[in-house]
């Protein structure tokens, strides 16, 4: 079966939506932005050969309006969707009204994406398909008196929807649960719309690992390697590496052996990524599938030099992975770092704001996918994902040597970014020695004050622009040999030494 | 020059680090670069006035800028308004109210939760910076809020 | 024997010092950087962990002055220095005073650099060897009168001294001989302060194909591929890529053996690239070696994944090159460009002028190496290359979509650059096959005008940024959560509505 | 609002793509996009008043825009010149002297060379953009000159 792909109506915004919009035109795929009002002057609007409007800034009125993405393919011949990751990306429902449109939904298959989607029901499949599970409910619980099933404190509560770390609490102690649970329902409603919420067992220390996944209309099924997200705040990632410091040849054998069970419960073709708890001794624990492309993917094609949106499309065109993806063999380390719009120093609060400085790292080694640039507004309306910035490296400590280097390097302005406390990572013993699980920043993230020396430098910085700033605006530039400021405004460095 | 200034960052008297050379990188956008014996780094500056915000090894600190005559003239401000009055919380960030704890008349410890606000689709909770009696509560669940909103005054 | 280097001089300015500090920073180790008065505030000097300033603006006064450098060295506490590629690179009385000031000079010994940089000597060590050799002369030419040995016209005029395409003339005719080789001597004295030329047979149809090495003291070696670099104007290097299109395994076979065969010849250790032509038949002629880092050894790092100058440094401390390196298999196919301020549709001649918009790819495969960023002068002082733009795919048709899609991206105004040319060749034809050779430009490269469409948006673009520049920046930014522009001026997009 | 101009590139009169939509992504630096029926594309502008400068696929290309009231201005200013003069020769980028061909009074052919300067360490020859007599040879061997600096005059 051919699907030819054309032109691609990329149903996101941000970094996944300049990243898709760049593979399409690799391989000669218009592709198409959609834009809420907040979103109209984005960068990946300005990426996309073409960019239709969609609804007001919430999300609920534009990005997830599975009408008004669907009109907007149908305004602009659109014959593929790409939901990238988030928003509709795990919607069976979207995925089957894209297919019933006529149109190809570059991911697996609605029934897939349904089944994996309940997260209970996925509990279930993997327990079926003889996967190990984290211990816990099958079924949502009822209430604080409901059945806990003997999974003890401290516990888990999760929605049954979930995704993203929304909707999930730690409860410690019986008489925690009923006020988590509430919080834990409200948040599941407003994220996913549906309440139902279940318990597991904590595991601690645990790490974060888990499986990338792509495979073929016809079966073919290829496990690029493992991935290592357990640098959480907020059960949500921050920092992610593969290989895992953590799996040994055997553990990865087994991991790869449990998700190749697990896509072989369901229909599977795409990107999809099957994740586990890794406990102190070794063994995983599966917790979900996820049927889309990861925010994390960019580390996998860095060892594996493959470009996982690419063949989403040419799978979801119809071809066959070819003997060279479907045995890849990384090369190399590779981690990234999530740079978002937050405040290490305040608990990791989202904050909004205008980026102004914007400097990302280049040289060897180094991939830098971002979705803003300097003078863009960061908006509360959605995720403050800024950038991924990534490095690759013969090895785990040239990959972090890289990453310290490249921290150096990146400068962004106008908003507080986590950039300073990854800055604190790269020299934090335990990471170094790749001895960390999904506590690490509860219990070694200090939130340090600033140092005297920093304390000095930010006062002579300031102090030097005050003096200059006003004198330099008022100048005019000298003027090249051609060509002047539009504005007169770009006052010079030569102007003010 | 920049003797000209007392600069203060989290509350602190700082000396500026008048030995380190300053390289203007990008101007419109406040990219420079320091350099000293130690290094050098690259930072971020924006600001003006009094107010300035310089962005260091990934951390932005806010520093206040004060000449002579600008600290002459706070002064005297703060001497006409006396003693500080109720605490006001505000919003640090823009966002729908989705629950407020806090009720009036009550008394709440430090870092009790006073308003959970959603913002970037994440829960926010809103604590108690110190302990006090809850004087008047300006938000209700599912109204919207700038950043910088009175949510509640703390006695 | 163990030198360790702890602080590095760079003697050298622009994307190469930028690109140095980089490994430096990764290695742990000091940067120091040097400028002239032109570069005070210039990107390498706000990458180096310190700067000392050398001299004026001319390179004479600065970056070629031998003592100049060596004092900064001295004053910084130094104790190595990296050459970088041009100014002093391939200077044995720089190099051995280097090492006779107690320094570790990195590169190869003093002598190897005399030995080859005079490319007669050079070309007589090669055939000695039993390499083939263009043919032609292996001592300068006296004058118009002097033996032409059976060389032939159209010949080429070559300084003796020479290198980076400078004093080199192609003679089409006897008649042309005496003008040619008056205006090759000014060159060559303009460049290299000696005057000695030689000729060589005009070997065309011919493609440039050269060999990276990589060599410790000991005498392990690496052959790292080859690269191609056929696409020049004025006998310097535009575009470069690994694997060459043209190269088959037993050509690489040859080509290889050669090279070992030439650095055999000298003591050799450090980085060094042994440069031939590529005859219609297959067979290669030596041309040259070069006893430094090139500019396109950006290509080679990516397909090899090593980090060409910190194996540049770990040899010149002393460590032996590990089986991996010396091995080391490429993966994919790489290209490179070379962003130059100068203006295709006039002959390729050099600019000036200051960058304003400035604006590079990322995303995946690509890699930026940048000198210079938005509100840099180009001055007319030193070469105009303002970054290179390299690409890493699984083939040679992934990498020149890859290039395309990047060059879509990358934005430079205020001067004109190159890029409008690389945009053209991407969708030439022969290029795209592989088929061309050093004469590319002079036959295919017509400087086509610009489209109607092309003047249309130029017109569009104008027209709109005249009517809302000054209103843009009469008004002050509305100002985000916190922090307002230093200046008023970053006059805002969301106002321009 | 653009109808306001006429656009002149090259020489010939240009209609602008009207509509094809602007998006300003970096105000002080003059990036943009341009988005319309037949894709999107990167663009970087400079300029002020009539003389403006667009880099659009990698080529920096000149556009002139006039009003109506600059257009019949400029028309009047080159009536009241009456005929152009001698074509001035000028340097296109600064650079040192290294040879002066061109002699005061000889003929010479379209494309002759007349002065060879070196910058960016290359060295470049200045053509007679047409034939004409030399009438007047401003620079000589050893001299420094900027850009724009007129080199030699032609009759």
């Amino acid at each position: 079966m051919t699907r030819l792909i054309r032109r691609l109506l990329i149903a996101n915004r941000g970094e996944i939506a300049v990243r898709i919009a760049r593979t399409c035109r690799e391989m000669g795929i218009d592709s198409v932005a959609v834009y809420s009002d907040a979103d109209a002057d984005s960068l990946h609007v300005a990426f996309a050969d073409r960019a239709e409007r969609i609804g007001r800034p919430p999300a609920a009125e534009s990005y997830l309006d599975i009408g008004a993405v669907l009109a907007a393919a149908a305004r602009s011949g659109a014959d593929a969707i790409h939901p990238g990751y988030g928003f509709l990306s795990e919607n069976a429902e979207f995925a089957a009204a894209v297919e019933a449109a006529g149109l190809t939904f570059v991911g697996p298959p609605p029934a897939t994406i349904a089944a994996l989607g309940d997260k209970l029901a996925a509990r279930r499949a993997a327990r079926a398909a003889g996967v190990p599970i984290v211990p816990g409910l099958t079924v949502p619980l009822d209430g604080p008196q409901g059945d806990l099933d003997g999974i003890g404190f401290p516990l888990m509560l999760k929605a049954a929807a979930g995704g993203g770390g929304r909707g999930m609490r730690r409860v410690n102690t019986a008489g925690e649960l009923a006020g988590a649970l509430a919080a834990a329902r409200r948040e599941a409603v407003a994220a996913f719309g549906v309440s139902a919420v279940y318990a597991e067992r904590l595991i601690a220390p645990a790490r974060h690992v888990e499986v990338q996944l792509l495979g073929d209309r016809r079966g073919s099924l290829a496990c690029l390697g493992e991935r290592d997200c357990s640098v959480q705040r907020r059960n949500q990632k921050l920092v992610e590496e593969t290989p895992s410091p953590a799996v040994t040849p055997d553990i990865r054998a087994a991991l790869f052996e449990s998700a190749r069970r697990v896509a072989g419960a369901v229909a599977f073709w795409s990107a999809a990524t099957v994740e586990f708890l890794l406990d102190a001794d070794g063994r995983h624990h599966f917790l979900e599938m996820n049927t889309r492309l990861q925010v994390e993917h960019g580390v996998t094609e860095l060892v594996t030099g493959l470009d996982l949106v690419a063949w989403q499309l040419r799978v979801a065109m119809g071809e066959r992975l070819p003997r060279g993806v479907v045995d890849a063999e990384p090369n190399g380390h590779a981690i990234e770092v999530r740079l978002y719009a937050e405040d290490p120093w305040n608990d990791f609060a989202p904050v909004a704001g205008r980026v102004k400085a914007w400097r990302m790292a280049g040289g060897p080694g180094v991939r830098v996918d971002a979705g803003v640039s300097a003078d863009t507004d960061v908006r509360p309306d959605y995720d403050p994902l800024l950038a991924k910035l990534m490095v690759h490296a013969g090895d785990r400590a040239g990959a972090i040597a890289r990453l310290r280097r490249v921290l150096d390097e990146t400068v962004v302005g106008g908003v507080q970014t986590d950039a300073g406390f990854f800055r604190w990572l790269v020299d934090e013993p335990g990471f170094a020695a790749g001895d960390y699980d999904t506590n690490l920043i509860a219990e070694r993230w200090s939130a340090p004050p600033p140092s005297t020396q920093e304390m000095a430098l930010a006062a002579r910085a300031a102090s030097y622009l005050r003096d200059v700033g006003p004198a330099a605006s008022a100048r005019r530039p000298p003027g090249g040999a051609s060509g002047q400021s539009a504005w007169g405004i770009a006052a010079r460095r030569g102007a003010l030494r | 020059m920049s003797g000209r200034y007392r600069a203060r960052i989290d509350g602190r008297d700082i000396e500026p680090a008048d030995g380190w050379q300053v390289r203007i990188l990008d101007l419109p956008h406040g990219l420079i670069s320091l350099g000293g014996d130690a290094g050098s780094i690259l930072a971020a500056v924006e600001g003006s006035g009094e107010e300035w915000w310089v962005t260091l090894r990934g951390r932005r600190l806010r520093v206040e800028l004060r000449t002579w005559r600008e600290r002459v003239l706070a002064e005297a401000n703060v001497a006409a308004q006396g003693a500080a009055g109720p605490l006001e919380v505000r919003a640090t960030l823009p966002g729908l109210i989705v629950a407020v704890q806090a009720e009036p008349g009550s008394d709440v410890v430090e870092g009790a939760p006073l308003v959970t606000i959603e913002a970037m689709k994440m829960q926010n909770e809103v604590r108690a910076p110190r302990a006090g009696r809850v004087l008047e509560v300006m938000v209700a669940a599912g109204a919207t809020v700038a950043a910088g909103a009175i949510l509640l005054r703390l006695e």
